[in-house]
This record gives C-alpha cells, structure tokens and sequence, in this order.
C-alpha cells in the first residue's frame, strides 16, 4: 500500500477540497442492496470507482424498541429487545436482564452465571460462523465461493441452534433468561450433544482457515482494506474484535467481568493490523477461545438452583428502586450495554441500549474514502453491523 | 446478368455499411454513433471474407471492433459531461458539409464511371493467409517495422499525454 | 462458405444452446453436491428438466424497461449477447469433418468474435441508464480489453507450434505429435493455464466475474432486465464458457483426438470436463478486485504470455521442435 | 460484384466520412468519421487485391489498420487532455492547445 493520500484524511467531511479529475458520481448504495447487511443506505462519491466520501445513513430498521420498553414491565422486556441483535439474540437478552438484575440488586445463582455464560460463549460462535459466511458471501458472491464456504458455515451455525432449541425450544427468539436467573435448566444428555457439536465445529473451522485466511484471492482482496487506527477506533467508540483487530487490548469478558467470567480465565484475541484481514482472523481465533470456553462453562457448571428465590413472573413482584444504571457485556459484536433509569411503576422511565454496531458503522466516512466500490462491501462486511441493533 | 448468392449477400452487406455510416456521422448521441460505426466495421469484415481476405476480417473484428471501439466507447463516457444531454452535438454548416462530401463523391464515382472499361477485371484467387504473413516479412519488411515502431511510439505518447499529471498526489486540497 | 456450413452452424447453435441448458442443470446439481445440498431434484428424473422449467418462468415475466433507458439498445443488447457467443460456436471443430466453418483463420476469428461479445454487455450496461450497470459496464470494457491481449497471446503458442490458424489443423497436428498439454509440456500446460485464466475474465466468470459483482454492483448489467432478456444475458454467459472450454480442449487438449472411439465424443468428453473443473473454481473462489484484476493481466499474464509466445518461436526452430 | 461496384461503395463511404468530418463539432465524432474514411480506404485496397493487379493489397490494409489504431490511441488521449483542461471537446476548444 501506498502512503495514504492527503485527500483521503481530508474530505470526509469537505467534499469541496477535493478536485477530481473528471466528475464525481454520486451512488447510493443501498437500503436495498444485497450486500448492506440488511437496510443501511451508503451514500459514495465516486470518482470513477474511487470513494471520495461516503456517508452512511442508518435508521431503516428503526423499530422504536427503547420507547417500546418503556412501556412494558421488566419481565416484558427480555423478550423484545433479544430481536435487536437478531443474529445473537441471547447476549440481546442477557445484556438487558443484566442492567435489571443490576437495577434490581437480584442475585443470580451460580448456576444461573455459569449457564449463562456457555450460552454466551456458543452464541458468539453461531454469530462468528454467521459473520464468516456473509463476509465471503461479500467478497465471492452468493453464486460463487462466497456462497460455498457460507453454506458451510450455516451448516455449523445449525449446530449451535439445535443446541439452543434443545435447551429453550426455540431457535432463534429464547425469552430463556429471567430476573434473577435463568428459565431453562440443562435437560439430559445435553452437555454430551453440545461437545459433539462443538467437536464438530472445531474439527472444521481449520477448513474455513483454509477457505478464507489461507486463500491467496481472499487474502488479496482483504489486506490493507479499510485500515482502522487504534486511536479512531477508541475515539469512535469501536469494541469487540472490531477494536481487539486493531491492536487493542480490551474484551468486557476480562476487563469488566460479567457472568462466570471472573471465574475462567479468557484469552483476549488481538491482532495488529486493523484491515479487514486482521478482523477476519481475530473472529476465527476467537471462536477457537469459545469453543474452548463454552466446554469450560458446560464442564464446570454447578449445582444450586438456577434462579434465585421463587421465579419471578409477575411486574408487580418487584420492589422497584428508583435510580439509573448502565451495564455492560462483551457481545460477539463488543460492548452491549444497556443504560437503564427507573421509573415510578413496573416499567423503566429510560432504556438506552449501546449496540456496538452502531459505533462500527460510525467508522466508515474515516474507512472507506479512497478505496473502490468493490473495497465497500468487503469494509462493511468486516465490520460485522447488525442493522437490526444499529437502528433499534 | 444474373443475380448470384454473392451478389445479394454483396448487395445486403454493402447497404448496411452505407446505412451504418450515414448514422455512424449523423447520430445526435455519440454512443449510438460509435455503435454504427460498429456496424459499418463489421459489414466491411464481412465484405473483406466475400473479397478473399478472411484474415483481414479476422484482424477488423478484433482490431476496430473489439478495440477501437472500445477505445472510443471509452472516449465518449469519459468526456461526457453531466448527464445525456452532452452527448448531443449540434452541427454548425450541415448544408455545407453535404455540398462538399457529395462534390467529392461526385468526382470519385465519376472517374471510376468513366475507368470502368479498364475495371473490368476477373477475381483472382487469394493467395492466402500463408503468402500475406510471408510478404509481410520479405517484400514489406521495412514497412512492417516502421508500423511497428510507429505502434510502440504511438503508445508511449498516448500514455504520456492523457496521463494524469501526478499520479500519486492528485490535486493538493487548497484551504479555503 | 457453403449452404451446408450455413446449415451445419445453425445445427451447432441448437445443439450447444440444448447442451448449455443442461450444462445449467449440471452445474447446479455439481454446486450443490460441493455445498452439501442436493441442487434441483424436482422437475423431471433428478431435476433435469429444470432448466427448461427455469426457461418458461422466464419468459412468461413482464419484460420491464426503465423509463430513461435507452429503449432501442435495452432490447438489442440481450438476444446479441446470446448470438455472439453462439457464433464462436459455429467455428470450432468436433470431428476431423464435424466442423461447420473449416476457415484458414479460426484462431484470430475466434477471440475477434468473443472480443465482440462484449459489445453488446456494454450496450446493455449502458442503456438501462442505472449507475450500477454502467458501473458494471464500464468494468466489463476494461476487463475485456485487458484479458484479450494474453487469450491472444496463449493462442498464438499452437498456432506457432501447428503452423497453422486452422483449428482443424491444430488438432491435426496435435493428432500427429501430442496434446499440447503433454508435450511440450513446458509450452503448453502454462499456455493452457493462461489461457484459461484469460477465457474466464473474458467470459465474466468468477473469480472473474466483477462486470456483474452481485454482491457489489447489485447485478451489474443485468440489473435491470427482467424475464426473457435477463435470460439471453444469464445465457450468453454459460454459453460463453462453454464455448470457451470448447476452444480451450481444441487448443491445447488435442481436440477431437483420441485413442478409440467416435472423435465427437472426445470433443464433448474434455469440454465438458473442463467445464466442470471451471465451476469448480466458481464454486471455490471469491472474486478479484477490479483493479487488481487489471494488475493481474497487465503486470502477470501480458508479460507470460510474450515469454511463452518467443519460447515457441524458438522452440519451433531447434531440431525437437520441428 | 465487381470491382466497380466496390469501388463505388467505397467512394460513397469515403464522402460519408468526409461529411461526418467536416460537421462534427464533438473531437471524438471527427475521430469516427475519420475512422469510416479509413475504412472505406481499406475496402478499396482489399478490393484491388482481389481482382488481381495488386497482390500487395491486402498487406497495405494490414498497415493502414495499424496505423487507424495508433492513430485512434493519440487521437483519444488528446481528446482527455482537452477535456481536462477545458471539461470540453468540442474542437473550437482545440485552439487552446497553442497556449
């Protein structure tokens, strides 16, 4: 790669300083685009294919879910905010009972925690698997290479569901997680179908490496792309293996451990680089680490009771406390949090979800000017948005 | 006089070059232009086969069409301005043009008309394909390589004209 | 050329547009054996008549044309797509007599006519007055002018060695020697690997296939065609590989020839093997950026393909070569 | 088909050509028109090719369509340099290149 060009660090924000050669083109790519992740519209301009500036627009899934969960009781909640981040419903879920659990001063069983963490663990290897699949489905197309390895990567990722759906009944939407604990208890020979599957998937992610890392067209497609500083990326508020690509230390599952984290040790995955490459591999190691995770969880989880005192299922069994609160996990996509202010009755006065997609979103105007058009896709790709958690 | 196979492909092939052409010089959008122009080359391929030249056809197709073409395709978007008006041109001193372009017609179908005796002439078997690749180096070896010494420098300054002037710095952002 | 070898054409278009569709069905049941999947089971004995079902789903849709488009080239551009590459066809040899246009000069009039088979892309791109297609089209010029200089090149290598620009010729003498692949080995198998490499770009197939990027440009120049003129465009490109393997096992694979039985049946043998092996590839590989595409012809296959063009000329004048 | 009646489709290519060139104001129209002129050119040296006479004429058509590609080449890149200097190519412009 060449020295960046002084246009590119310019006119992301002063289209007017730059002097193309001939004129700009204006595309506007997406909402409805096959690679946009779902609904966002980038708006580029192009010189020839070179991206001058490009200015993404969210806001084509808003749902209006924070103002909906004012409204509802806390029980209500768990169940509709899990479809923000539909690709990791349960870390969707669990992000938010934690701040009511943390608003509420519950207790959670260990059990509960250590369950609770395994699920988190196998979710971010269905998210990662996911994530792999459309990422080459970006670069190849879905009537090329790109559709094979995302085949593939689904196929696994079914594993994990059938793993799900054993456990709550349901493959995608779980409401498995309650105030206080956790609804589902581990059924029988469980734990024996979930180290197979995990078997399974560990047997074959080195084949993904193959198919992806270890694929010269893919490597040349990836490398050097969308270079994110370290400093932008803080300053943005980038997290997950988004920020660990870049070369920064950081995971919530560490640093501020939530769960059972504080009691298995997890290895935080960085690479230096920052391009789409770096992100590629801190998102296939880091499903190796939970592979490795999830069985620790799965092997160690402890007897007690799952949920703490007698289930809560009813709004007025809580005794609300008046007051805010803000808690954080590490999602397969970084920091979720969630910043919750009591109301007077059952339901929150405020409910503000941090999703870290939007704060990956928000890197593109700095990422993409002077890359092509191609380069876009392969960008927001690796960023791995979720529109349904960006919007809200 | 009797109307032969050759004689209507001759005759099909040989109005669809002229047709081709008046469009290729009257379009009012460059892009459709360029398009007849296509026609016209192709047309004239097919007339270099009828005339015992195939390799000739082969090298149009692949030369005019496949290239020039799109060389000119190439000219015409890149020098368009905003949208498809500019493709248009309007021509100053048609009824001129004309006048002149007939004229010389005139003249040129004039003599051919009055050298028509000595045009009589019977087709000669081509010589081939062989014998064109060997005259080429033998009789015309000179020529030969002063066209392509001529390619080699028409290439290198079409490239130094119509590069961009600093590759790697493209226009210094002024502060406003 | 005579009444028999227009007849003759007309037989192999038929016969290769039949074969393409099957070739369609093959492919799909290929990828999707290689995905895990089953690919078509449901029309017809293992789904194979699907792609004629594909066929009349296709041309029962409403062929939209957009209101800015250029209306005369939006119509145009697709059914030329088709019968450009279908002219290609016409010119290669399935049999020492099966060849319906036996020319002196098929190898330059064979890259000319898939040169010329990205006319009409471009006009399709250009017409339908979107950003993406044009985007595509304007891609699928560069790419084709780029790729043409080493298929041109690569073919030159048996021409050289054959002396000669008839394909018959050149599996006549692969007939009489070896397949180029085999020997000289050193010649052939980069030359047939190039060429390869260049057939696919010219025939927009990934890892090549940027001109219509699907996960970039929507569907490039095909975006907005819809029903029959989406096929013809869907068409030309099988066509196109198809042919193109064809030209490919004509050159380098020996052809018509081998050991025992009918000639045809080497012919459709080794096409549709490379055949298959090409959507191996698509099925294995992502595709390449366009400029670095561009650097792949000009820095890579331009420069192999000069070395392997001299490498035969001198090859041809030492006493193993003659 | 005579050699007349090439000649003739020839000539009337020719004056097409010279039409186009003397009408169009757009530099890459005059490159076209050029291009058909040429062309016609080329037919005429096939033509007396075939009907004896000129066994040379095939390898002067050989020539002249190197040179129209060569000639095209410079043509099209001083056709961006007007362009870029002036976001122009009508061929009034091309005084410009004086100064």
């Amino acid at each position: 790669m060449e020295a960046t060009p002084a246009w590119r660090k310019l006119p992301y924000r002063r289209l007017e300083l730059y002097e193309p050669e001939g004129d700009l083109m204006t595309l506007q790519l997406g909402p409805q685009h096959p690679s946009t992740h779902g609904v966002l519209r980038i708006k580029l301009h192009l010189d020839g294919e070179r991206i001058v500036k490009a200015v993404p627009f969210p806001g084509y899934l808003h749902r209006a879910v924070e103002k909906l969960c004012e409204q509802l009781t806390y029980v209500q909640i768990a169940p509709i905010v899990d479809k923000n981040d539909y690709v990791a419903p349960m870390t969707s879920e669990q992000a938010i009972i934690l701040a009511i659990e943390k608003l509420l001063k519950v207790e959670v069983p260990r059990r509960a925690r250590w369950l609770r963490s395994a699920l988190a663990e196998l979710q971010r290897v269905a998210s990662h698997l996911l994530w792999l699949g459309t990422m080459t489905l970006d670069l190849g197309g879905a009537l090329g290479g790109g559709g094979s390895v995302f085949v593939y990567t689904m196929r696994e990722r079914e594993l994990v569901l059938d793993l799900f759906e054993g456990l709550t009944g349901s493959r995608f939407h779980y409401n498995t997680h309650t105030v206080g604990g956790n609804r589902h208890d581990v059924p029988a020979g469980w734990a024996k179908d979930m180290h197979a599957a995990l078997d399974l998937i560990e047997k074959r992610i080195p084949e993904y490496e193959t198919l992806t890392q270890n694929n010269r067209l893919f490597v040349e497609r990836m490398r050097g792309i969308g270079v994110l500083e370290p400093e932008l990326a803080l300053e943005l508020g980038v997290t997950g293996p988004n920020l660990r690509a870049s070369g920064v230390d950081h995971d919530l599952r560490r640093d501020a451990p939530f769960h059972a984290y504080d009691e298995v040790a997890t290895n935080v995955i960085t690479a230096k680089a920052g391009d789409c490459l770096a992100r590629t591999q801190v998102r296939v190691a880091e499903m190796k680490e939970s592979v490795r995770l999830a069985r620790a969880f799965i092997d160690g989880l402890p007897e007690g009771p799952l949920v703490s005192g007698k289930p809560i299922k009813l709004p007025g069994q809580f005794k609300v406390n008046s007051g805010q609160v803000y808690a954080a996990l590490e999602s397969a996509r970084g920091e979720l949090g969630t910043f919750l202010v009591a109301g007077a009755g059952t339901s929150p006065y405020r409910l503000k979800i941090r999703p870290p997609s939007y704060h990956a979103i928000s890197a593109l105007p700095y990422l993409l000017p002077g890359h092509t058009v191609s380069d876009t896709v392969a960008i927001l790709g690796s960023l791995d948005p979720i529109m349904g958690e960006v919007d809200r | 006089m009797t109307f032969t196979a050759t004689m209507i492909v001759f005759a099909l092939v040989g109005a669809l070059a002229f047709v081709g052409s008046i469009f290729t010089v009257r379009s009012s959008k460059l892009v459709h232009a360029v398009l007849w122009l296509g026609v016209t080359l192709g047309m004239t391929a097919i007339l270099f086969v009828q005339l015992g030249a195939p390799f000739l056809a082969g090298i149009q197709l692949l030369l005019y069409v496949g290239g020039v073409m799109t060389l000119m395709i190439f000219g015409v978007l890149l020098t368009k301005r905003d949208g498809d008006s500019e493709l248009k041109t309007e021509e100053p001193s048609r009824e001129r043009g004309a006048l002149i372009a007939l004229a010389v017609f005139a003249v040129l179908a004039g003599t051919i008309w009055l050298g028509r005796d000595a045009l009589q002439r019977t087709a000669v078997p081509s010589l081939g394909t062989g014998w064109l690749g060997t005259s080429l180096l033998t009789r015309h070896l000179v020529a030969f390589e002063a066209l392509s010494a001529l390619l080699l420098a028409a290439m290198i300054g079409a490239i130094v004209i119509a590069r961009r002037r600093d590759p790697d710095q493209p226009s210094e952002p002024k502060e406003s | 050329m005579t009444l028999f070898a227009w007849l003759s054409s007309i037989l192999v278009a038929v016969i290769v547009l039949t074969v393409t569709a099957f070739g369609l069905w093959w492919e799909r049941k290929l990828a999707g054996r290689m995905q895990s999947r089953l690919g078509p089971t449901i029309v017809g004995p293992i789904g194979l008549f699907q792609p004629i079902a594909d066929l009349l789903k296709l041309v029962q849709k409403e062929p939209i044309i957009p209101q800015r488009a250029d209306r005369a080239l939006f119509w145009l551009a697709p059914p030329l797509t088709t019968l450009f590459a279908l002219l290609v066809a016409a010119l290669v040899p399935f049999g020492p007599k099966l060849a319906p246009a036996n020319i002196d000069v098929g190898v330059p009039l064979i890259i000319a006519l898939g040169g010329l088979a990205l006319i009409p892309v471009w006009m399709a791109g250009w017409a339908s007055h979107n950003k993406y297609a044009l985007l595509g089209a304007m891609r699928a010029v560069a790419q084709s002018v780029s790729y043409g200089v080493p298929l041109v090149l690569t073919a030159l290598v048996p021409v050289i060695l054959a002396g000669s620009m008839n394909l018959n010729s050149i599996v006549a003498w692969q007939h009489r020697h070896h397949w180029l692949v085999v020997w000289p080995v050193f010649l052939g198998l980069p030359a047939f690997i190039l060429f390869i490499l260049a057939m696919l770009a010219e025939a927009n197939r990934i890892p090549f296939d940027i001109p219509e990027a699907e996960s970039e440009l929507v569907a490039g120049v095909s975006t907005e065609y819809t029903g029959m003129h989406f096929g013809f465009i869907y068409l030309a490109e099988y066509v196109h590989t198809l042919v193109g393997s064809a030209v490919a096992s004509t050159l380098f694979l020996g052809g018509w020839d081998g050991p025992f039985g009918p000639s045809v049946l080497w012919m459709v043998l080794k096409t549709c093997l490379l055949f298959s092996v090409l959507y191996w590839l698509r099925w294995s590989l992502v595709r390449l950026r366009a400029d670095q595409l561009m650097a792949l012809a000009w820095k890579w296959l331009v420069p192999a393909g000069l070395a392997l063009v001299l490498l035969a000329a001198v090859w041809t004048q030492t006493p193993w070569g003659r | 088909m005579t050699l007349t009646t090439c000649l003739i489709l020839s000539a009337a290519l020719f004056s097409v050509g010279l039409y186009g060139l003397l009408t169009r104001r757009h530099a890459v129209g005059i490159l076209l028109s050029i291009e058909v002129m040429a062309n016609a050119a080329n037919l005429n040296f096939v033509a007396f090719a075939h009907y004896g006479g000129a066994s040379w004429g095939q390898a002067f058509a050989l020539f002249v369509l190197g040179l129209t590609v060569a000639e095209v080449a410079i043509g099209l890149a001083l056709v961006m340099l007007l362009f870029r200097s002036h976001k122009d190519v009508l061929v009034d412009l091309a005084n410009a290149f004086k100064h």
